[in-house]
């Protein structure tokens, strides 16, 4: 189907032009549940850390959880898209951008977490690197300072990754706005005028950002990893993990994509943009994802079990027969038994049965960061330090991480609000015909044009 | 500021374009007095490659490996900037693994921000000035052909060739603007 | 060469009384937290008396085992913190600076032996109970790590005294709270670089063992296990 | 408390306590001139006795500066005072050794405790309303004098009830005279009751005493249910001896328990042994019979000890190891072996105490034991049971219980005539005795009581006036050890500290009183204060030769006592034991329990707490959040239910139990705790308080009250004797500090 620029740019900045009803009141309910998840905060900085579940020895809980988690989620987009970019492949155009999003915010809301934890938030810039007055540096041994590191550089990456190929589409909705957007947008265009050098620029940039932005994207996971792994706790201290991570970070962001695709097509009307194709194409990736995961949790479970180290052990059963049990098999329905068969099957690999499978996807990974921090916590080491009660989140921590989903979905309502959440350039130069197509349909409008102007120039004598 | 003298035609598609780029050619006008503008890249037309290329690649390897070395000492040091004698309990006062991931995450940032750098830099972005030579109707698929300050007796003759190329409209800026 | 400060705890001797609990809790400023949090498990007790059943009624043994910072050479919570508030100490002590501590709590998941204690509220002492403040130890407020510091204030102590009469640091002359208060004497504290004392005479015991050594940590608390009655070992304990 | 307000209270007074530690708190407090010259930041050990057992042992008080806010005539204000910051063990003293218990760290809690009675009291509302109004000592005194007067004069017997915890030294002396003098006899009230062993003693050695055991010479020790390293008898002293019994050079002691739950002490034996409540005697008997049978000690070793026992002459055929291990469910081969080792590893002591002494033929079980340590050789020599010189001086009375009677006595004496006057000091009888025995409402119809105690408790709420004694850190400290150590000891010890409220020491309140009544009453307490009491009894022993204290002349004795701590004398050989002329035989009798077995299959046993020990601990915050030795559990009460019982009455970890004997209900969550028998419950004592401080009230159940009344031969309380019945009835709470009971959990896959 084509569509000639007009069109797009007339289908693609719609959302842009006008608010409905549904849209403010859904925003407001999101950002209320944002408000309330900043006063629980409140609450536990005016009390103390202890308002929260979490207590010893499971001094992690839903917390670093979400830490994880959200983390995981923001590997959707840029990892994604780059690599998309890299292999150059078309049917990309239209899914990078609503991608790229999702890991600028998926990872400034997970970035958030190691603050929301800690005993004092006040004194959290102690862990930054500056020249303090009392020449006191932070601790470069600790995984924290590596999660610092390597954060920032994903989170610079990614920001910049998306902010890039913005700036045409900037420059397009100025050229539409009028008034006081048009200022805006005229400023965050940066006066683009789209000068071939400026597009050769442009798009060698990307390509240099795809490539630097993958191998980040895959420490940053494996660092988050070593924050566990770096612990002699039992089935913490595994070589495993880094992979392990990364591999469910981007099964996770595969699994988020899906659904925010899918939520953009119904409700910004983009049938004709987001097609099943796309849908198609990433419940591939996430078929095969799933299927890497069992490959990791299987290989680690098997080495531990067939280690039959005592503490190990211990926590192996928890999981599997204990008290944990229940989410262990929970986790495991969500992010194979239910999506294997779905993305398996290509007469279920519809849109539906993607977004289905995503969902429990999602579910499903979440429950694996749980089940990865909390079991082994409860058991470490002497049976007389294990948890004598079991960890149980309290409505603080609930409401926190309620909150974060909140605030990932009002930011990417407010963001498809202001910028094309599909990018119009990249979209056009996807959908124009080759050249040759384009001269010979040119070639008739030649003649034309010379037969007009020899009757004018026959006119004038 | 006054804009820049100049004469453009707005051609209504790429292939329109590359005629009105050979037109102006035909009449002699410079590489570099030849302004081009488009909504998209369009890499397989002519036009697309009036821009010439910098060594983006290179630039951001150097980048890349200033930072590490950045990176690097910025890891040694804060391991060893102590006031007094550090005792880490048998593992090394400088330890090689976290040294190697901070070199290694300041790198590629480095390697990034530089390329970012570059971008702006040779693009000569961000450029608010008001009325430089542009065209709403570029965004909305129009491709822009033009003359940087062309001599006022040569004008109708180009006006003539752009239009005989195919151009929609012909406009220009500065001496050469036309009420409409 | 500098102190390695050590301890060795006798198995044989220990009686399981807790008066070293409640002796800690007494010198160092401890807070009771009261019996909603002691549910939730949130007691702070820097030194415990582990408790072990061992067969089936009527055939039923219990044993007990003291368990306290193990003040590891290569300790697990040092690397972990990023800010240094967990440190090692030039005498070979796992330091804790409180008041750089910005609430982690990575050292007490890194800590094999679970003593890291934490502060998840504002200590509260019932006045005029706060009247029993040992001046010597800072009080800890939300969201600081704490645990045992082998009593680190009556160290420096006894160090500045012995430094002030100008004389070498006596083997014994001083004791945290809980060997001191030990009556079995199952607890012996002192100077592991120092061969000629006590403690490294004991370390050297061939019941000595310490506990998870295959963590690696390296711990400086060495722990004779329990004797059998006419057992061989008992000759070499003099 | 509401976990809101415990957050809200944290915030503000953590805040507060930390200003007050620093020792500059920003007050708007009237400043008093410091009454001693202390140098900040300097510490000064102090020595004292500690006196929350009957231990005495010697302590030294850490003394520091600080500011405190105080009373001083009525005015609220800021000192800067001598402040006790700790307690330890006075490393001179031959008992303590330097050493404490847990219950001695926390002594300190008793001075500076948030609901300690700061000043005299008179009850405003009716009496056991707890309402009481703050008055002034001469105001307090004036009443006291106004009741107790007219009685000195009537001289009429049994007109005033002297209740108090037992007491040594001047205190007592003073409690005695003071007493007499208004008519009344003094009564010493404990749980424990301890007359059972004193009289044992008596009967066997002519000393109503507890022996000191000698473990740090011994082989090897059988302890029947003597909870020696915890509790019982002198605790620290005991477990500095076991110290050295276990790691002696090339000679490693063996130790060999008898009980029927795996307590703190049973814990720690080498051989512990299972043996259902009531059988100690008859297993005691069952050793002898095979150290008299295969001839392992000369037949007339235990003397007269041996011929009171029937059947003894004739080798107690009756207690062969068969018929004995028949009945209480253990292998004759082990009662054998266990004999000949003992006879054959001497030196080897014998103990029985707590619940094996607290049965029906608890008596007749601890005559045997000393029977049995006679047989052994080991009484009254290095390596066994012994009598300290306090002991043997005292002979029939060393104690003193023999004399005064006991709790028994005062039900019967209330239920004769009620006294005019009922004086309470340190015993808590109403939360301590059975409710069977209604000595709640005994104790109600005594027309006037008067408490000295510290804290508002179930007995003295019940107190129309009450008059607070200083803290033992507060006031003078005297007295001598009756067990743990074979030197004749006496305790002195000034104050360590001013008072931080308005309490006076009890003694000087007597005196005083004595005094105004004037009579025989003066006549009877001649001191003019309890400080001069102290000195008078203390000056006979600077003569003695070989004491821990030489002195040039007798204030020089003095102050060098003082600065001591007290006097005791140089190492002794035990003094030989005499045995005491018993012309009754003695005849081990099966004990005896309330309840039906079939409709109460559990037997009951009711613990002494090694933190709250009789519950007089309950209300320090340190004993409360210190775990459980055994169960690791902190702030409440428990039933210890065995795994295989658990399982068969449908009852899971923290469920809520009932135990009901046939005199009550109490409800406590479960404890399945493999340490207990199939066919017993236990539970602590201690918690179950009504009214006793913010710490301690409404927390837990008291096992005491749902006893049966059930006495021993020597009429004591037998409070190993009842049967209980047990429910599941909802689900409770456990605070525990200890995970997993067992190490080997770790291996096993969970259930």
């Amino acid at each position: 189907m084509q569509k000639t620029p007009e069109q797009i740019n007339e289908d693609l900045l719609r959302p842009l032009q006008g608010t409905g009803n549904v849209y403010r009141v859904v925003l407001a309910f999101f950002v209320c549940v944002v408000i309330v998840a900043g006063y629980a905060f409140g609450h536990q900085i005016d009390n103390g850390i202890g308002v929260a579940g979490i207590r010893r020895p499971v001094f992690w809980g839903f917390y670093i959880t979400n830490f994880v988690f959200w983390i995981g989620l923001s590997h959707a987009g840029t990892l994604i898209s780059a690599i998309l970019r890299l292999c150059n492949a078309t049917w990309r155009r239209p899914v990078t951008r609503c991608a790229e999003v999702i890991t600028v915010f998926a990872l400034s809301i997970g970035a958030a977490f190691p603050v929301i934890h800690l005993g004092r938030p006040w004194v959290a810039f102690w862990l930054f690197p500056y020249p303090s007055e009392r020449g006191i540096w932070p601790n470069i041994r600790s995984p924290l300072l590596w999660d610092f590191f390597a954060i920032n550089t994903y989170l610079m990456g990614s920001v910049t990754f998306l902010l890039l190929p913005m700036i045409p589409d900037f420059a397009l909705v100025r050229d539409r706005a009028v008034g006081f957007r048009k200022k805006i947008y005229s400023a965050l265009s940066l006066g683009w005028s789209g000068t071939p050098k400026q597009w050769h620029r442009l798009e060698t940039a990307m390509h240099i950002m795809a490539i630097a932005v993958i191998p980040v994207a895959v420490s940053v996971h494996s660092i988050v990893s070593w924050d566990f792994a770096m612990a002699p706790v039992p089935m913490w201290h595994s070589t495993i993990f880094a992979p392990y991570f990364v591999c469910g970070a981007i099964f996770s962001g595969i699994a988020a994509l899906i659904i925010a695709m899918a939520l953009l097509r119904k409700f910004l009307h983009l049938e004709e943009y987001l097609l099943p194709i796309h849908f198609e194409n990433l419940g591939k990736l996430l078929l095969v994802m799933s299927l890497l995961w069992v490959y990791f949790v299987a290989s680690e479970r098997l080495t531990a079990w067939y280690g039959n180290e005592p503490a190990e052990m211990t926590v192996f059963w928890l999981t599997q027969r204990g008290s944990f049990s229940p989410l262990f098999w929970t986790m495991v329905f969500c992010n194979f038994i239910l999506p294997f068969p779905i993305l398996a099957i290509k007469k279920l690999r519809t849109i539906t049965g993607c977004v289905i499978a995503s969902i429990g996807v999602v579910i499903g990974m979440w429950l694996e960061r749980f089940l990865i921090i909390v079991p082994s916590l409860s058991r470490k080491y002497l049976p007389y330090s294990w948890a004598t009660s079991a960890y149980r989140p309290t409505w603080v921590e609930i409401t926190i991480t309620a909150g974060t989903f909140a605030a990932m979905v009002m930011l990417y309502m407010l963001f498809s609000k202001f910028i094309p959440i599909i990018s119009v350039w990249e979209l056009k130069a996807g959908q124009h015909p080759v050249a040759a197509e384009e001269y010979a349909r040119f070639a008739d409008g030649q003649t034309r044009l010379a037969d007009e102007l020899e009757r004018s120039e026959a006119g004038a004598e | 500021m006054a804009a820049p003298d100049s004469i453009y035609g707005l051609f209504p598609g790429p292939a329109a374009a590359d005629l009105g780029l050979n037109a102006l050619r035909d009449a002699g006008v410079a590489r570099e007095k030849i302004v081009v503008m488009s909504a998209e890249p369009f890499e397989e037309y002519e036009f697309a490659h009036m821009g010439s290329s910098v060594a983006m690649y290179r630039i951001a390897a150097c980048g890349g490996i200033a930072g590490g070395a950045l990176g690097f000492l910025l890891a040694r040091f804060v391991q060893t900037a102590y006031p007094f004698p550090l005792i880490t309990g048998g593992m090394p006062l400088v330890a090689p693994w976290p040294t190697g991931i901070v070199t290694y995450e300041l790198t590629m940032l480095s390697a990034i921000v530089t390329t970012v750098i570059t971008l702006l830099i040779t693009t000569g972005l961000p450029n608010w000035r008001k009325g430089k030579i542009y065209d709403d109707e570029v965004s909305s698929g129009m491709v822009l052909i033009g003359i940087v300050d062309p001599s006022v007796g040569a004008r109708a003759d180009l006006e003539d060739r752009l239009r005989r190329a195919g151009a929609a409209k012909i406009k220009g800026t500065g001496r050469f603007a036309r009420g409409g | 060469m500098a102190r390695q400060w050590g301890m060795v705890i006798d198995l044989d001797r220990c009686t399981g009384c807790e008066a070293c609990v409640v002796a800690c809790h007494a010198e160092n400023n401890i807070d009771t937290v009261g019996e909603d949090q002691a549910a939730r498990g949130r007691a702070k007790h820097w030194i415990r008396v582990e408790r072990y059943y061992e067969g089936e009624y009527p055939d039923i043994k219990a044993k007990f085992m003291p368990v306290l910072c193990q003040q590891c050479a290569a300790a697990p919570c040092e690397p972990v913190c990023p800010t240094f508030a967990s440190y090692h100490t030039a005498e070979g002590l796992n330091g804790q600076i409180y008041n750089r501590c910005i609430g982690t709590r990575y050292c007490a998941n890194a800590c094999p032996y679970t003593v890291r204690f934490f502060n998840w509220f504002n200590p509260v002492w019932d006045e005029p109970l706060n009247l029993q403040f040992n001046p010597d130890v800072s009080i800890r407020s939300v969201g600081m790590m704490e645990k045992c510091t082998f009593c680190v204030q009556r160290i420096k102590a006894a160090e500045i005294q012995a430094e002030a009469e100008k004389r070498p640091l006596k083997d014994g002359e001083f004791a945290p709270a809980c060997v001191q208060t030990c009556a079995p004497k199952a607890m012996v504290f002192g100077d592991l670089n120092d061969p000629t004392s006590e403690v490294a005479r004991l370390a050297r015991s061939n019941r000595a063992t310490k506990l998870l050594e295959e963590t690696g940590a390296r711990p400086q608390v060495t722990y004779l296990k329990r004797g059998s009655w006419n057992g061989a070992e008992n000759a070499e304990n003099a | 408390m509401q976990r809101r307000d415990f957050l809200k209270i944290s915030a503000a007074s953590g805040a507060v306590a930390a200003l007050e530690g620093c020792g500059n708190p920003d007050h708007k407090l009237i400043q008093f001139i410091p009454e001693e010259d202390l140098i900040p930041g300097i510490a000064t050990w102090k020595p004292s006795v500690c006196t929350l057992c009957q231990s005495a042992c010697g302590t030294q008080v850490r003394v520091m500066q600080g500011d405190a806010e105080v009373v001083r005539n009525g005015q609220l204000g800021l000192i800067k005072m001598g402040l006790a910051k700790k307690i330890e063990g006075n490393p001179a003293h031959p008992v303590s050794h330097g050493k404490l218990c847990p219950r001695g760290h926390a002594a300190l809690q008793v001075t500076y405790h948030p609901d300690r009675i700061k000043g005299p009291m008179a009850v405003t509302g009716q009496r056991g309303s707890g309402e009481y109004q703050l008055i002034s000592w001469d105001e307090a005194l004036k009443r006291l004098q106004a009741q107790l007067g007219p009685l000195a004069t009537a001289k009429q017997k049994g007109a005033l009830l002297f209740l108090t915890a037992p007491l040594i030294g001047q205190r007592r002396t003073i409690v005695e005279g003071f007493a007499q003098a208004f008519g009344g006899s003094p009564v010493e009230f404990e749980l424990f009751d301890r007359s059972v062993l004193e009289e044992a003693n008596l009967q066997s050695f002519g000393i109503a005493a507890m022996p000191t055991i000698d473990l740090s010479h011994s082989n090897y020790v059988i302890s029947f249910g003597a909870d020696f390293l915890g509790t019982w008898n002198s605790p620290v002293a005991q477990s500095v001896g076991y110290g050295a019994m276990r790691e002696r050079p090339g000679q490693r002691g063996k130790f060999v328990q008898f009980e029927t739950r795996v307590s703190q002490t049973g814990a720690n034996a080498d051989e512990w042994i299972a043996c259902p409540p009531g059988m100690e005697g008859a297993i005691a008997l069952s050793l002898a019979h095979v150290i008299l049978g295969d001839k392992l000690r000369p037949a007339n070793a235990a003397g007269a000890l041996g011929t009171a026992i029937d059947g003894w002459s004739t080798g107690l055929t009756e207690y062969a190891p068969e018929k004995t291990a028949a009945q209480a469910g253990i292998s004759a081969a082990t009662i054998t072996r266990i004999a000949h080792e003992s006879a054959s590893n001497g030196p080897a002591v014998v103990l029985i105490g707590d619940l094996a002494t607290a049965q029906t033929n608890g008596l007749a079980s601890a005559l045997a034991v000393n029977a049995l340590n006679m047989l052994l050789g080991s009484a009254g020599k290095p390596g066994g049971i012994e009598f300290s010189p306090t002991a043997v001086a005292g002979g029939a009375t060393a104690s003193g219980r023999g004399a005064n009677g006991s709790i028994r006595d005062v039900v019967q004496l209330i239920n004769s005539s009620v006294p005019k006057a009922l004086l309470l000091y340190g015993a808590n009888p109403v939360f301590a005795t059975p409710e069977a025995w209604q000595v709640k409402a005994l104790l109600e119809k005594v027309p006037f009581i008067a408490s000295f105690g510290s804290f508002v408790d179930e007995t003295s709420i019940l107190a129309d006036l009450i008059l607070p004694d200083s803290s033992p850190l507060e006031s003078w400290m005297d007295g001598s050890p009756e067990a743990g150590t074979t030197r004749m000891i006496v305790n002195v010890a000034p104050p360590a500290m001013n008072p931080i409220h308005e309490t006076r020491s009890m003694p000087d309140v007597l005196l005083t009183i004595a005094q105004q009544t004037g009579g025989d009453a003066a006549k009877a307490l001649p001191w003019k204060s309890y400080e001069d009491a102290v000195k008078a009894s203390l000056a006979q022993y600077q003569s003695v030769k070989g004491g821990s204290v030489t002195a040039t002349s007798a204030d020089d004795f003095w102050s060098k006592v003082q600065a001591a701590g007290g006097w005791w004398s140089a190492e002794a050989e035990p003094a030989a034991i005499r045995l005491g002329e018993t012309g009754t035989t003695i005849r081990t009798t099966t004990a005896q329990f309330d309840g039906d077995p079939e409709q109460y299959p559990f037997y009951f046993l009711p613990f002494p707490s090694q933190m709250f020990y009789d519950g007089s601990l309950a209300n320090l915050p340190w004993m409360q959040e210190a775990p459980d030795p055994m169960s690791s559990a902190m702030w409440g009460s428990w039933v210890e239910v065995n795994p295989a019982t658990a399982q068969k009455l449908g009852i899971a970890q923290a469920d809520l139990i009932e135990v009901a004997s046939q005199h009550g209900t109490v409800r406590a969550p479960a404890m399945i705790s493999p340490g207990i028998a199939p066919n017993a419950v236990a539970m602590p004592i201690g918690q179950g308080h009504e009214h006793y401080t913010r710490y301690a009230s409404g927390r837990g159940a008291n096992p005491i009250a749902i006893l049966a009344p059930m006495s021993t031969e020597n009429g004591a309380l037998a409070w190993g004797a009842t049967r209980v019945k047990i429910s599941k009835v909802g689900v409770g709470r456990l605070a525990l500090f200890g995970g997993s009971f067992r190490e080997d959990e770790i291996d096993r896959e969970p259930r």
